[in-house]
């Protein structure tokens, strides 16, 4: 070993810190339309190119080409445009009511919102999904009621989670929302485990999962990847790479030398990567999921190529770690954007239409806000202090019932 | 005891098909110690099998599927690697009821054989169930028989919560009592091995008294009870030996029951001493029972040290140091 | 606080060039509590920098690391999410010097900040230590002011065994003492808050009298120190307070001799009640004292439940709580 | 969904199981010297044939073919075949003891001694490895004394562990053999920690890792790949794949639809698949993944095909869950019998040879046996009580002190 090369570690870096240059033309993005839909009895192998590329429907113009076009009727399309600019405007409050001290912490899916909208939209609400933080907009799009979500995020007396859970941890199973957790990565498993349930049942419905970029380093995604495979599960595995992790880019989830859909395919999983803020794209992967998903033929992985235009939560300033412009930079544009430009083009939407919604939607937001905070904000009132001791259990054993005496509630 | 617990698996397969079995090695085989043998034939594929060799993701795809509606049974080959699932355990099975306000819950029962005097090490022999105790939400059972094997565990798998079922390997197949040396008794000789056939059930939460006595209170769980009952013997001393069965949610009421009785109290397991369940019970008795109390309440545990395969009966609290105990206790 | 943990690992960075620090966003950012803050920019890139977010690797990497010769001291973001790394801490940092019989060793430290007080919710707030002290092979310390952290984090890099050292998170930015509608003070306004610049040590396993009294013995430690402190003052008892420092190895010796002195003890912390450490601590105070004891030892503690965002303060074991217990102790 | 397919949950089975017929036709393995021996500055894309396929050297006449041929003189392969002798010997006579009650437990690695063997000579001993449970082919190759080994096993006075152990868990630092750990997967990530110091350093040295085929279904497994992957880390992150994880096959690790190799390259790391059973490919493979590491260009994934021709440990019967006979039908043959014909038609060994080295190995093992023996066997003789409390802690804190005192040692 002598004159051997000195090793080094390597610490791998995004492009740009505060200060540096924006320069995002690596990552020019391909053209639309250009990867084919497979069948969906391919084989994960033959899905390569889906795992590496990037499949994409809106073209520059706005116009929906090639293969994976879900040819969505109209209607569909405004749905989900609402769905996402409501979104949107339900962020945008509740992010400021959070620095305004009426509730302790609020998480925002700005330019991600393509990505929980179009599945909620392609996906029936008996299936399951089982969400991260950043799926608020899958609610949104199926009329959860705003004034609910507020009522959480405040801890208020009508907190459907009575007042246990941090805000912008919903549950809602009767949309076909699991309980979301505020350990990472935990509900990936889960979500093969309640579709392998369902298909133990003989059932029809499927499950869906989502994770973060940076949280498919945990252990719990592999494991859902392995069972997933094992046991052929019906069940989407859907990874939103919106490029950041609090202030860890990508890089630090091992994205530099492959994509995270490229994981699927050591496990013999089909895997698609997709446009997250094409609409449309997002739609037809889901789609084509979710048939592959309902045949019996087992699991897809799906990445959601994106980008966190937001902070991480009301806690994070991203000035901080990484340039405040990149945001507006990020080459593949904005959802809500790109879907409306999509609509004009084919003559089913104009920018007068637009504002309206626009104003539309806030005022929605507004006037939940209202009722909400009717109800209160943080601290102004909240559940019985009595449900502290319930549900830990399904019933109050002896010891938390004395506690609860000793409590004196 | 392992006849006793496949026969519970068996009933409730029978009884309710939303119950499945899955776990390493409890498919075809039948599990390492054997617990679900013949259930695979018997039930299915798809109602007990393998399962990837991941604690973690059995422990979630058990969660998943209890939110679906299922009642699953999961097997952790060894206690020793219940490790890789806590997480799911901790922050997830026990937490899904609460924070989603009965929204979703996970009835699941995972069942780990655990426990030393086998030659394990380290690595086969541990007692980690004070891990779970210490976790709000779950619940903790350990069975000392054939016959409450049999009703505990049924119970755990009806029961709407998320239960730590931890069975004493060291009786898989014989009432062992701590005395290593001598030839190993089969169940077949014990009272407690007449398992009735079919359904019923031992309810979880309430202690057993293992043996009536008047002069000192013994707490014991799994193989401790039947090292408690021998120690006893050999101190000569008229212990009354609880036989806990359920940690949580813990059956005080006959504890204090008991310690006011008798005024003195032993506590035994066989998990390291330190912040093992032991403390908890110390910790209950003299604030329930401080003007009963006539000497201080001693505790016979593991040692502070990994489980050493040389020195296993060194490291197991066997009669002899429970009944040195129970004479210090009684000669204070 | 903040300040003397930053300045404790920058020391040792800039002594010992085996040190490293890595973990989620504390390298670039300086970490969600800017407790790294600058120390990548000062001592370079592969000194302190980010990791994927894999609790488990990021423990397993340290080992390996403490393995080849290093000294890791890395930061899991919150002690809500260590349960991925359990088993690496619990089946490997824990057994390996014992299980190689000294072969190899892995000098780890493991920060991480603890407990409740800032809306955190369930999965911000937890108090895990009791979780670690029933391991045997890892050291467990909670400091509770500057000077103790910065010393106590230095002691712990330099220890040859893995170190589990929690940071209570609401004394990050001031002495909280529980009374949470009052004003926070600031830490300069602080006799602690002396922090001496370089390298000092406060041993490891020693405790510290935090408030000198007569009449009864409060044990604590971390947050609750102050909150000891302010409940002695609310409940106007001449409360002698220890601060543990260190839970293990815990200095015994000091508590005997406080409930020695004073006769009665009150064990508080913020972690849940059923087999938290205060359960070790009453079972060793028991067995120790017994015969000095005139009153049952009383556990002030968080609630059998998950740490709830709404109810917080009726969660934690504030000044008003602890002061009734003194005050019953005392009636006792 | 009306009309839905019902789905249904796929559980895998082997191909056979205790009384049906052994066909390993689908495995017919590809020919020796088919694959080509890229740079080792490949990106891992460009392996996915070596991925998928399997490198192999010897060919059926014994013939070392092909661009992987390690070219090895003749002295190195008779070190090895007489490593590879000598830890089936020592296997063999160990698992009669513990038949015979004289220690509690025994894992043999036959059929598969190439893997380790290999490994040992194609790598310094300053090199840290971090085995499980089947590679004590390895310290037998590096002249680890067999009784120091044995001595362990049977826990005795001179035992290296101490007493504390199951048999079979060695440690030898100076070997370049870590600690191995009863708990699976877990020193995966750990070897990856140890190839980061040692790059952190500026040293020259790396390490290797083993796992099985079943333990890859951990998290351990992912977070080591992930973090080789982020930091470049110089280290081999070798699959033991003998198909079987007891009584498991390797479909439950989720074989059944990629291979173990193919995980590697979804991170983006260069991933061979070897004959396990060819000691020249595993020798080749070795050096070019340690090539690879020592260039500072990271970590490579080696999947070694292979089948576990033993029981699971002493306390397995296989009978049980496989049919017999696959051992002998197993393709790639036996590794020691391949390079003793690859050396016999190179003209450096000779059936006499053979049966005398034979002899001598069994001798060797019987020596160390009875010097061993003379120790003592499980419960003879075993190190002092005291042992129990050291090294729990670097200093022995005083409530051990106390506990030693208690039990009066
Ligand atoms: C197990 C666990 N570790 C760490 C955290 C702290 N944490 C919360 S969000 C976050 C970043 C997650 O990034 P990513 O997965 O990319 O999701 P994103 O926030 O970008 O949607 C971290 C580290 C956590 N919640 N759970
Ligand atoms: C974390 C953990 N889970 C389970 C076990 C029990 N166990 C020991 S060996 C084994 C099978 C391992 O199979 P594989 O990884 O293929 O290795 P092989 O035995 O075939 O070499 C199992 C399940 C363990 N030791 N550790
Ligand atoms: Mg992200
Ligand atoms: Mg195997």
């Amino acid at each position: 070993m002598t004159n051997a090369t000195k090793l080094s570690l390597h610490v791998p870096a995004p492009k740009a810190r505060p200060g540096d240059p924006v320069d995002f033309s690596p990552l020019t993005p391909p053209p639309a339309g250009a990867l084919g839909r497979p069948d969906i009895a391919v084989h994960a192998e033959d899905t390569r190119d889906h795992a590496r590329g990037l499949i994409r429907v809106l073209n520059d113009e706005g116009e929906a080409v090639g293969a994976w076009n879900p040819r969505l009727n109209a209607e569909v399309l405004r749905e989900g445009l609402r769905a996402m600019m409501l979104t949107r405007a339900f962020d945008d409050r509740m992010f400021r009511m959070q620095r305004q001290g009426k509730t302790s912490f609020y998480m925002k899916c700005t330019g991600e919102e393509a990505v929980a909208c179009a599945a909620a939209l392609a996906l029936p609400r008996d299936d399951m999904c089982f969400p991260t933080y950043r799926q608020q907009g899958m609610l949104i799009a199926r009329a959860y009621p705003l004034v609910r979500m507020m009522n959480h995020i405040y801890s208020n007396a009508a907190d459907p989670n009575r007042g246990r859970q941090m805000p912008v941890h919903y549950t809602a199973k009767a949309y076909g929302f699991f309980s979301i957790s505020g350990n990472l990565a935990t509900q990936f498993p889960q979500a093969v485990g309640w579709a392998m349930a369902s298909a133990y049942k003989g059932d029809t419905r499927i499950a869906t999962a989502y994770i973060g970029d940076g949280s498919t380093s945990e252990g719990d995604f592999h494991q859902a990847l392995t069972f997933a495979s094992v046991y052929r599960a019906p069940v989407i595995l859907n990874i939103v790479n919106n490029q950041w992790a609090i202030s860890s880019f990508q890089g630090f989830a091992g994205a530099g030398e492959s994509t995270f859909a490229a994981r699927g395919l050591g496990y013999g999983l089909p895997s698609l990567r997709v446009d997250g803020n094409d609409f449309l794209a997002v739609f037809a992967a889901t789609q084509w999921a979710a048939e592959r998903a309902r045949a019996n033929l087992g699991a897809t992985v799906i990445e959601h190529y994106t980008y966190r235009a937001a902070p991480h939560s009301t806690s994070d300033d991203p000035t901080r770690y990484r340039p405040a412009e990149e945001a507006e930079k990020w080459p593949l544009g904005d959802p809500i954007e790109r879907l409306k430009k999509h609509l004009i083009a084919r003559g089913e939407w104009s920018e007068a239409k637009h504002k309206a919604l626009d104003k539309q939607v806030v005022e929605e937001v507004r006037a939940a806000g209202k009722e909400s905070e009717a109800i209160g904000t943080l601290g102004q009132s909240r559940p019985s202090v009595k449900e502290m001791f319930e549900d830990v259990y399904k019933d109050q054993p002896w010891h938390l019932r004395r506690q609860r005496q000793e409590l004196g509630v | 005891m392992v006849q006793a617990l496949n026969s519970a698996l068996d009933v409730m397969l029978a009884r309710d098909p939303d119950v499945l079995i899955f776990g390493e090695d409890v498919g075809y085989f039948g599990g390492v110690f054997r617990v679900t043998d013949g259930l695979q034939k018997k039930h299915g594929l798809t109602r007990c099998f393998d399962a990837p060799i991941a604690e973690g993701g059995i422990v979630a795809a058990a969660i998943g599927m209890g939110a679906y509606g299922l009642r699953p049974v999961v097997e952790i080959q060894f206690a020793d690697y219940i490790y890789p699932a806590y997480d799911q355990l901790v922050s997830e099975a026990a937490r899904l009821r609460y924070r989603s306000a009965g929204d979703f819950f996970a009835p699941l029962t995972v069942r780990t054989p655990y426990g030393g005097g086998i030659f394990g090490g380290q690595t086969h022999s541990q007692s980690p169930e004070a891990l779970f105790t210490h976790v709000a939400g779950l619940k903790t059972v350990v069975p000392s028989n054939p016959h409450d094997a049999k009703g505990l565990l049924i119970a755990a798998i009806e029961d709407d919560d998320p239960v730590m079922f931890f069975e004493p390997k060291r009786l898989y197949n014989g009432p062992f009592d701590g005395w290593h040396d001598k030839p190993v008794e089969p169940w077949s000789k014990h009272p407690a091995s007449d398992v009735p056939e079919g359904h019923y059930v031992v309810p979880l939460g309430k202690a057993a008294i293992a043996r009536a006595g008047a002069d000192v209170t013994i707490l014991a769980y799994g193989t401790m009870v039947h090292v408690a009952l021998a120690a006893a013997a050999h101190a000569e001393v008229d212990a009354e030996v609880i036989d806990l069965r359920t940690l949580v949610p813990l059956d005080l009421e006959s504890i204090v029951a008991s310690v006011e009785k008798t005024g003195r109290c032993v506590i035994v397991h066989e998990a390291t001493r330190t912040s093992g369940f032991g403390a908890e019970l110390a910790a209950l008795v003299q604030e329930h029972c401080f003007y009963a109390l006539e000497a201080p309440i001693a505790r016979v545990a593991g040692w502070d040290t990994p489980y050493p395969h040389a020195f296993e009966w060194e490291y197991f609290p066997g009669p002899k140091r429970v009944a040195d105990a129970l004479r210090a206790v009684m000669a204070a």
